[in-house]
C-alpha cells in the first residue's frame, strides 16, 4: 500500500514540465491478441442520437429513412442527419427493420433516444459500391462529399462530423494537419491495435485527410508507450512528407487543445477551434474511415473497440459493427461471471457506468471495461479540501479547481465565470489526485448545468425583449397609420370612406399577421434545426 | 563597507524600478477604469437585460424597462416573481446590494409557464392579440387562435381579457438536469452532509 | 529616497490605520460584499482620504497654526471631509451612475468616517516636516485602501467556509481583523 | 452499492493517497528535526510536542462534538496531530503545562474551528497560537528551563539520561512531586526556536569561532544549525515525494537570501547577522518547508505562491533586523496569510486559450478594452 503511494508519487515527480497526470498504463492485456472481427449479431441496435451525447434536447439526432418491415442491404442508408452537427448512418448489414423506438439510456445523464432495431440475416447481401476510378485525382470539395456520404464522425471521443470539419477547416485555410493517435487514458487501446496492424491505411487515409483540407504539413502524433505502433508507422512512413511525432504519455494528452499546444507550442483561444489558428486534428480511426469512405466508398459502418477488463478472460479488440451490443461482445471475449460486477463504458478516466448490457456500440464507443471492485475501487467518502493544490498542478485547462469547488458549493455563478468552469474539459485529473476524493468532476458538471440554464434564459429574455419592442413598434405605427386615416377621413368628410378605410386597415392587419406567422414559424423551425 | 542595500545608486535603481512599476500600474489600472466606466453608462440597459422581459407587470410597472428605470433610481430589486432568485442575484452583483428573498407582495417564483388556448372553446375575439406584449398569439377575427409556443413568455396577460375562459396556462418542460448540487452535498455511504 | 520609502511603509503598513489604529473599520465590514465592488471602493476612499488629509493638512499648517486657532480643528477637518464626500458623490452620480448606484452609501458615510478625521489629527500633532506628512497621507491612504481590498479577499474565503452558524459574519470578520492585527503589530519598529 | 455506483461519475480511478496519509507523512518529515532539538535541548521537546497533541486531541474531540460531527471523522483526518507537532516545538521546552493547554485551544478552537474546520482556517493555527502566547505571555515565551546537563556540555551527565527526562517532566508539570529537592532547573532567558538573531547571533557567532563548529557538541548555542538542517532534511523529503511544491520554500529562502545579501556588511554582523545565520541559524528552514507551506492558509496557485514566499521572506528579514518583536517566522506567515487569498486572486494562473496578464495589459493600455 504504502509502496505504492510512493510509487505513485515518484511518478508525478516526472510530470513537472506539464499538468496532467500520469497514470499507470493498462493496455497491455488487450494488445495481446491481433484486431478480432466480430461475427454478425442477431439484433443491431442503430441509435439515431448521437451528437451531442447528453444534453440534446431532441430524442433524435437523424432522421430514419426506412420503414418498419422493410429490408435493407448492407451499406444501405438508413438514415439522414436533420441538422449540420450529424452525420449518416447505414446499415452495417442485411437485414429487416423490425422497429423504429426509443430505447433507454445507456449511461448516466443520458437521456431515452431514438433507435433502429435490425434484425440481421447472415446472407450479408451489400448493395454495390461505387469508388471513384481515380481517388488521386479528386477535388477537396468532392472528397469531402464522399467523408459526409460516407457518414463519419470523430472516432476519438466527441463524434462531431468529420466533413464538417473538414470543411470548416477548407474555408479557414490550415496550416497544420494533426493525426491523433495519442492514447491517454490507462485501458484504451484500439488505437494503438489500429496503427499496429492497419498502418498503411492509417497513413493513406492522413496523406487523403491532408489533401481534402489542403494542410501545408501533416504530423501523426502518438505516445512513448506503443513501440510496436511507433515501429510500423516508421516503415510505412518511409519517403512520405509526413511527420511522425511522439510525446510523452500523459493524461489527458490526447485531448485536442494539448495535443495542438504540445504539437504547435500554441494554445487553441478559448473560444474558437484549433481551425482558428490553423490546426486541424483528426482521430486515427477517422483518418482510416476516411481512407474507406474515399478509395473504396464504403461508408463508416463498424469501428475499433476494445474490450478489457479483469472480469474478461481473454481482452482484446474488435473490428465491431455498429450496433453490436455489447452484451455481444462481452460474449465472444468470455466473462468471469464471479468476477464481473460491472460494466463502464468508454476509459476509467472519462467514462462511465453502463446501466444496460445491451446498450450498443456507437459510432464513438472506444473502450468497453468489464471489471469488479478488486480492480477499479469505488471512491472513498468525500473529505474536506485543504486546498493543497494538487488539482491545479493537474488540470490541463490551467484552472485552479479547489476555488472553483468553493465557488460552486456557496453558488457564486459569477464567479464561477471568472474562474473559467466553462473551460474545465471534465477530463477528471483533479479527481484522480485529490486526497480528499472531493468528486471534482461532478461539481463541475452540476455548476456547467447551472451555467447552461442562465446562458439560456439570457438568450430566452434577449429574444422576448426583440419581440416586446417590434410589439411596440407595430402598435405605434398602427396607431399613427389610423389617426392619418381619420386626418384623411375627416377631410374627405364622408363616413362611408373612414368604414372603408378601416376595412382596408383590418386586411392589411391581417395580411401582417399572417406573414409574421409564416416568419416566425420558419424562425422556430430554423432554431429547431440549429438546435438539434 | 556600507551594505549593498546602502549603496545610493543601487537605492536609485530600486526606487526607480519601483516608481515605473507602480507607473505601469497606474497605466493599466487606468486603462482598465476607463474600459469600466464605459459600460458605466447604460445603467438601464444593463438592468433591464438582467430582467426576463415577460412584460407581465407584476412588479407594479407596466413592462420592464420600466421596472429597470426605477430600480436604477432605487426601487427594490426584489419584486419580479418571473426574474426569481437568479434575476435577484444577478441584480444585487451588480448594484452591490444584499441578496435579499422574494418580495410575497408581487407574486411567487413559479417555474416557467406556458399559455396554450383550449382551441374548441375559442370564439375568436381577438382580445388576447392585443393583449398579448410579444405577439405569440396569431389568428385573425372570427377564427380560432393559437399560441406559438416557443414565443410565448408566460406571463398570464391574455388570461384576463378572454371572454370565455379558454386559455389555461401550464408549466414548461424543466431543462433537462441530471447532477445536482444537492446530491453531491450528501455523502452516498452515509447519507449525512458531507460538509456544511 | 530611503526617507520617503520608510514613510510610506510606516503609514501604509506599520501604523496601518484600519488593522493598527483601528480607524474605519466598518468600512472593512460594511460595505464590500464581492471584491469587484471593494475594488471600486477602495479606490472611492483613496480619493477621499488623501485630498481631505492634504487639505486639512495645509489649512492647518497655514491658516489655524499661525493664526492660533487650532481650537477650531476639529470642525474644520470634519466640514472639509464633509465637502469633499459631497462634491464627489455628486460628481458619481453625474457622470457614473452605476458606480453611485453601488457605492453612494458609503461613500456620503465616509465623510464623518474615523480614518478621515484620525488621519488628519494624527498628522496636525506629528512633529515632522510638512512634505513628509503629504507622504505619511499618501501611504495612509494607500495602506487603508490596500486593506480593503485585501480584507475582502480574506473576507470572501471566511464566507465560503462552514463557520458555526453563531460566528458566521460579523464575529468571524472580528476574529480574523483581530489575528490580522496580532501580525501588523509584530512589524511595530520596522521604521 | 452498486447503484450508488452507478450515480457516480468519472474518473473511476484515485491516486492512493489521502488526506489523512499526507498528513502523516508530514508527521514522519518533522522527525529528524524533533530528534535533533531531542538530543540538544533533552526531552522536553518531546514533553513538548506529546502533551500539545493529547490537548489538541482533546479539544478537537469536545469541539467537533459541540458542532455536532462525528468526532472520529474529524480526528481521522490527523490535521491536528501536525497541528500539536508543529506548536509543540516551536514554544520553548520547559514551559509550564498551562502555557501549552492556552495556546492549543486558541489554536484550534478560535483559529480552527471558528472558521469550520479543516480546510477553512485563514491562518496557520500553530502560528496564531503561538504568536498569542507571545503577546500575552512574553517572559514565559522567552525563559528557556532545560535540564542542568543541556545547559552546559561539559557536565557528566546527559539531558538525555533519566534524571534529564525527570527534570523535563518536571519543568511541564511543575506540581508533580518528582524529584523533591534534587531538582536543579535552570531558568534562562534566551532565544526559543522562533526568537533568534537578536539574541542568538552574537552568541553562536562567538561561540562558533572560539570553539570551532563543534556540530555534535551538546550545546544549547551552537545547536541551531544542526536543527536547521534537520528541518532541511525533512523539507527535502516532502519536496521530493511532491507533497509540497517548490515555490513557497524556495522563494522564501531565496528572498530572505537577496535580503540578508543586500544589507550584508562585515562591520555590522552583530546587528544585521550574516547570511548563513540568517538562514540557519534560526527556524528559516522550519518555516519555509512546514509553517509557510501548510496548504490551507497559504495561497494557492503557483505564481501566488512566489508572491506569498517573497512576501513572507522580507517581512522576515524586516522584523528580525529592524523590528522590535524578536520572533519573525510567525509574524511573517500570518502576515502572508492575511495577504494570501489577495494574492489568489491577483495572481491566479492564465487559463488555457486566455490571454495572459502581459497580453491582457498590453490589450487593456492600448485599445482600452481586454483582448478576448
Amino acid at each position: 500500500m504504502i509502496r505504492q503511494a510512493f510509487s505513485d508519487l515518484f511518478e508525478r515527480l516526472g510530470s513537472t514540465s506539464r499538468r496532467g497526470i500520469r497514470p499507470a498504463t493498462l493496455r497491455e492485456s488487450s494488445l495481446r491478441s491481433r484486431i478480432m472481427p466480430t461475427p454478425i449479431p442477431r439484433e443491431l441496435i442503430l441509435s439515431l442520437q448521437h451528437y451531442p451525447d447528453t444534453s440534446a434536447k431532441d430524442v433524435s439526432s437523424m432522421k430514419p429513412c426506412v420503414e418498419v418491415g422493410e429490408w435493407v442491404a448492407k451499406y444501405q442508408l438508413i438514415a439522414r442527419e436533420k441538422g449540420p452537427n450529424a452525420t449518416r448512418l447505414h446499415a452495417p448489414t442485411s437485414g429487416t427493420v423490425q422497429a423504429i423506438e426509443e430505447i433507454p439510456p445507456a449511461v448516466n445523464g443520458q437521456r431515452a433516444r431514438l433507435a433502429i432495431r435490425l434484425l440481421t440475416d447472415t446472407d450479408e447481401r451489400e448493395l454495390p459500391l461505387e469508388p471513384p476510378s481515380d481517388y488521386r485525382s479528386l477535388a477537396p470539395e468532392q472528397m469531402i462529399q464522399l467523408i459526409e456520404d460516407a457518414g463519419i464522425c470523430g472516432m476519438g471521443g466527441a463524434g462531431f462530423p468529420t466533413a464538417t470539419k473538414v470543411r470548416d477547416a477548407l474555408e479557414k485555410g490550415v496550416k497544420t494537419l494533426i493525426i491523433n493517435g495519442v492514447e491517454c487514458e490507462p485501458y484504451i487501446s484500439c488505437d494503438e491495435a489500429l496503427i499496429r496492424e492497419r498502418a498503411d491505411l492509417t497513413v493513406q487515409g492522413a496523406e487523403l485527410l491532408q489533401a481534402a483540407c489542403l494542410a501545408d504539413d501533416c504530423v501523426i502524433v502518438i505516445d512513448n508507450a506503443m513501440p510496436a505502433a511507433r515501429q510500423a508507422l516508421k516503415e510505412k512512413l518511409q519517403g512520405s512528407a509526413i511527420k511522425l511525432q511522439v510525446v510523452r504519455r500523459r493524461y489527458p494528452a490526447g485531448d485536442e487543445r494539448q495535443l495542438v499546444k504540445a504539437v504547435c507550442r500554441r494554445e487553441v483561444p478559448n473560444d474558437g477551434h484549433p481551425t482558428d489558428i490553423g490546426v486541424l486534428v483528426q482521430n486515427i480511426g477517422t483518418a482510416v474511415a476516411v481512407y474507406e469512405a474515399i478509395v473504396h466508398a464504403k461508408p463508416c459502418i463498424s469501428r475499433i473497440v476494445t474490450l478489457t477488463g479483469s472480469a474478461l478472460l481473454t481482452p482484446k479488440n474488435f473490428d465491431a459493427p455498429i450496433g453490436t451490443p455489447v452484451q455481444h461482445l462481452l460474449n465472444l471475449c468470455g466473462v468471469n461471471e464471479n468476477q464481473h460486477e460491472f460494466t463502464i463504458r468508454g476509459g476509467s478516466m472519462m467514462g462511465q457506468y453502463l446501466m444496460d448490457q445491451a446498450a450498443p456500440i456507437e459510432k464513438t464507443t472506444n473502450c468497453i471495461i468489464a471489471s469488479n471492485n478488486a480492480e477499479i475501487p469505488e471512491r472513498e467518502a468525500e473529505q474536506a479540501c485543504i486546498r493543497c493544490g494538487y488539482c491545479e498542478q493537474a488540470c490541463p485547462a490551467q484552472l485552479q479547481p479547489q476555488r472553483l469547488l468553493a465557488s460552486i458549493r456557496n453558488e457564486e455563478w459569477q464567479d464561477t465565470v471568472e474562474l473559467g468552469l466553462d473551460d474545465c474539459i471534465e477530463c477528471g485529473a483533479c479527481a484522480v489526485v485529490c486526497p480528499s476524493r472531493i468528486p471534482l468532476v461532478s461539481y463541475f458538471r452540476a455548476g456547467k448545468e447551472i451555467h447552461n440554464e442562465d446562458h439560456s434564459a439570457q438568450r430566452q429574455s434577449r429574444h422576448w425583449q426583440e419581440r416586446f419592442q417590434f410589439h411596440q413598434y407595430r402598435i405605434k405605427k398602427n396607431q399613427e397609420k389610423a389617426r392619418s386615416a381619420k386626418v384623411a377621413a375627416q377631410s374627405a368628410g364622408e363616413e362611408q370612406g373612414f368604414s372603408r378605410d378601416q376595412a382596408r386597415m383590418e386586411i392589411s392587419a391581417a395580411v401582417e399577421r399572417v406573414r409574421r406567422r409564416r416568419e416566425a414559424l420558419a424562425r422556430e423551425t430554423g432554431h429547431g434545426e440549429e438546435k438539434s | 563597507m556600507t551594505p549593498l542595500a546602502e549603496n545610493l545608486f543601487f537605492q536609485l535603481l530600486v526606487g526607480g524600478s519601483l516608481l515605473g512599476s507602480l507607473l505601469c500600474a497606474i497605466a493599466w489600472g487606468v486603462a482598465g477604469l476607463r474600459k469600466r466606466l464605459q459600460e458605466q453608462r447604460f445603467l438601464v440597459d444593463r438592468i433591464n437585460s438582467i430582467l426576463p422581459q415577460t412584460q407581465c407587470g407584476r412588479c407594479g410597472h407596466p413592462g420592464c424597462r420600466p421596472y429597470a428605470r426605477a430600480i436604477a433610481t432605487g426601487e427594490a430589486i426584489n419584486r419580479c416573481p418571473p426574474g426569481g432568485d437568479r434575476a435577484i442575484r444577478r441584480l444585487s452583483l451588480l448594484l452591490n446590494e444584499a441578496r435579499v428573498p422574494l418580495d410575497p407582495a408581487h407574486g411567487e417564483i413559479e417555474s416557467a409557464k406556458v399559455a396554450v388556448i383550449r382551441e374548441a372553446e375559442c370564439i375568436g375575439c381577438t382580445k388576447c392579440i392585443v393583449a398579448c406584449p410579444v405577439d405569440a398569439i396569431i389568428g385573425a377575427a372570427k377564427h380560432m387562435h393559437t399560441v406559438i409556443a416557443s414565443e410565448c413568455t408566460g406571463c398570464d396577460l391574455c388570461i384576463e381579457p378572454c371572454p370565455v375562459d379558454c386559455i389555461d396556462l401550464v408549466e414548461r418542460a424543466p431543462a433537462f438536469r441530471y447532477w445536482s448540487l444537492a446530491a453531491l452535498a450528501t455523502d452516498p455511504l452515509s447519507g449525512e452532509p458531507c460538509h456544511d | 529616497m530611503a526617507t520617503l520609502f520608510s514613510t510610506i511603509i510606516a503609514a501604509a503598513l506599520v501604523n496601518n490605520l484600519a488593522l493598527v489604529q483601528l480607524l474605519g473599520v466598518s468600512t472593512l465590514f460594511s460595505f464590500s460584499r464581492q471584491f469587484s465592488a471593494t475594488v471600486e471602493l477602495a479606490l472611492l476612499s483613496f480619493l477621499v482620504l488623501f485630498p481631505a488629509a492634504c487639505i486639512n493638512l495645509l489649512l492647518h499648517a497655514l491658516i489655524l497654526q499661525p493664526l492660533g486657532l487650532e481650537f477650531l480643528q476639529l470642525f474644520l477637518f470634519v466640514s472639509v471631509s464633509a465637502g469633499i464626500t459631497a462634491l464627489l458623490g455628486q460628481q458619481l452620480v453625474k457622470l457614473f451612475p452605476l458606480l453611485a448606484r453601488r457605492h453612494i452609501r458609503a461613500v456620503l458615510l465616509m465623510c464623518s468616517n474615523s480614518a478621515v478625521i484620525g488621519l488628519s489629527f494624527l498628522q496636525s500633532t506629528s512633529l515632522s516636516s510638512l512634505p513628509i506628512k503629504l507622504v505619511y497621507s499618501f501611504g495612509a491612504a494607500a495602506g487603508f485602501a490596500i486593506s480593503l481590498l485585501v480584507f475582502a479577499a480574506l473576507r470572501q474565503r471566511i464566507d465560503q467556509g462552514s463557520s458555526p452558524a453563531a460566528l458566521r459574519g460579523v464575529p468571524l470578520y472580528l476574529i480574523s481583523a483581530g489575528i490580522a492585527s496580532m501580525a501588523l503589530l509584530g512589524f511595530a519598529g520596522l521604521v | 452499492m452498486m447503484k450508488q455506483r452507478l450515480a457516480s461519475s468519472s474518473p473511476m480511478q484515485f491516486f492512493p493517497l489521502q488526506t489523512s496519509q499526507i498528513m502523516l507523512l508530514v508527521i514522519l518529515a518533522t522527525l529528524p528535526a524533533m530528534l535533533v532539538a531531542t538530543w540538544f535541548f533533552g526531552y522536553g521537546v518531546i514533553l513538548n510536542v506529546l502533551f500539545a497533541t493529547l490537548v489538541g486531541v482533546l479539544c478537537e474531540a469536545t469541539i467537533s462534538r459541540i458542532r455536532g460531527r462525528s468526532v472520529r471523522a474529524t480526528l481521522a483526518d490527523n490535521s491536528c496531530l501536525v497541528t500539536a507537532v508543529l506548536f509543540g516545538m516551536t514554544i520553548p521546552p520547559g514551559t509550564s503545562w498551562w502555557l501549552i493547554v492556552m495556546g492549543m485551544v486558541f489554536a484550534i478552537a478560535l483559529v480552527k474551528h471558528a472558521y469550520g474546520g479543516l480546510g477553512q482556517n485563514t491562518f496557520n493555527p500553530a502560528m496564531a497560537g503561538y504568536l498569542f502566547l507571545l503577546l500575552a505571555y512574553p517572559l514565559d515565551m522567552t525563559s528557556w528551563h532545560l535540564p542542568a546537563a543541556a545547559m552546559n556540555f561539559n557536565s557528566a551527565s546527559s539531558p538525555l539520561g533519566w534524571q534529564g527526562f525527570l527534570q523535563s517532566l518536571g519543568c511541564l508539570f511543575p506540581f508533580l512531586p518528582l524529584l523533591g529537592d534534587s531538582l536543579t532547573v535552570d531558568g534562562l532567558a534566551m532565544a526559543t526556536p522562533l526568537i533568534e538573531s537578536k539574541l542568538a547571533a552574537g552568541n553562536a557567532i562567538k561561540a562558533a569561532l572560539e570553539e570551532g563548529t563543534g556540530l555534535f557538541a551538546r550545546s544549547s548555542e551552537t545547536g541551531w544549525e544542526l536543527i536547521n538542517f534537520a528541518w532541511l532534511l525533512g523539507g527535502l523529503f516532502l519536496l521530493v515525494t511532491r507533497l509540497i511544491s517548490w515555490h513557497i520554500p524556495l522563494s522564501m529562502i531565496a528572498s530572505t537570501l537577496i535580503m540578508s545579501l543586500l544589507y550584508y556588511s562585515p562591520s555590522a554582523v552583530a546587528v544585521l547577522g550574516t547570511p548563513y545565520l540568517h538562514l540557519f541559524g534560526s527556524a528559516t528552514m522550519m518555516g519555509a518547508f512546514f509553517i509557510a507551506t501548510d496548504p490551507v492558509s497559504a495561497a494557492t496557485g503557483s505564481r501566488a505562491k512566489i508572491a506569498y514566499g517573497i512576501i513572507i521572506g522580507v517581512s522576515l528579514y524586516s522584523i528580525r533586523v529592524w523590528g522590535s518583536y524578536l520572533d519573525a517566522v510567525a509574524i511573517a506567515v500570518l502576515f502572508g496569510n492575511f495577504c494570501a487569498p489577495l494574492l489568489d486572486r491577483l495572481l491566479a494562473p492564465r487559463k488555457y486559450g486566455h490571454p495572459g496578464l502581459f497580453s491582457k495589459l498590453l490589450g487593456d493600455i492600448t485599445t482600452g478594452k481586454s483582448s478576448p
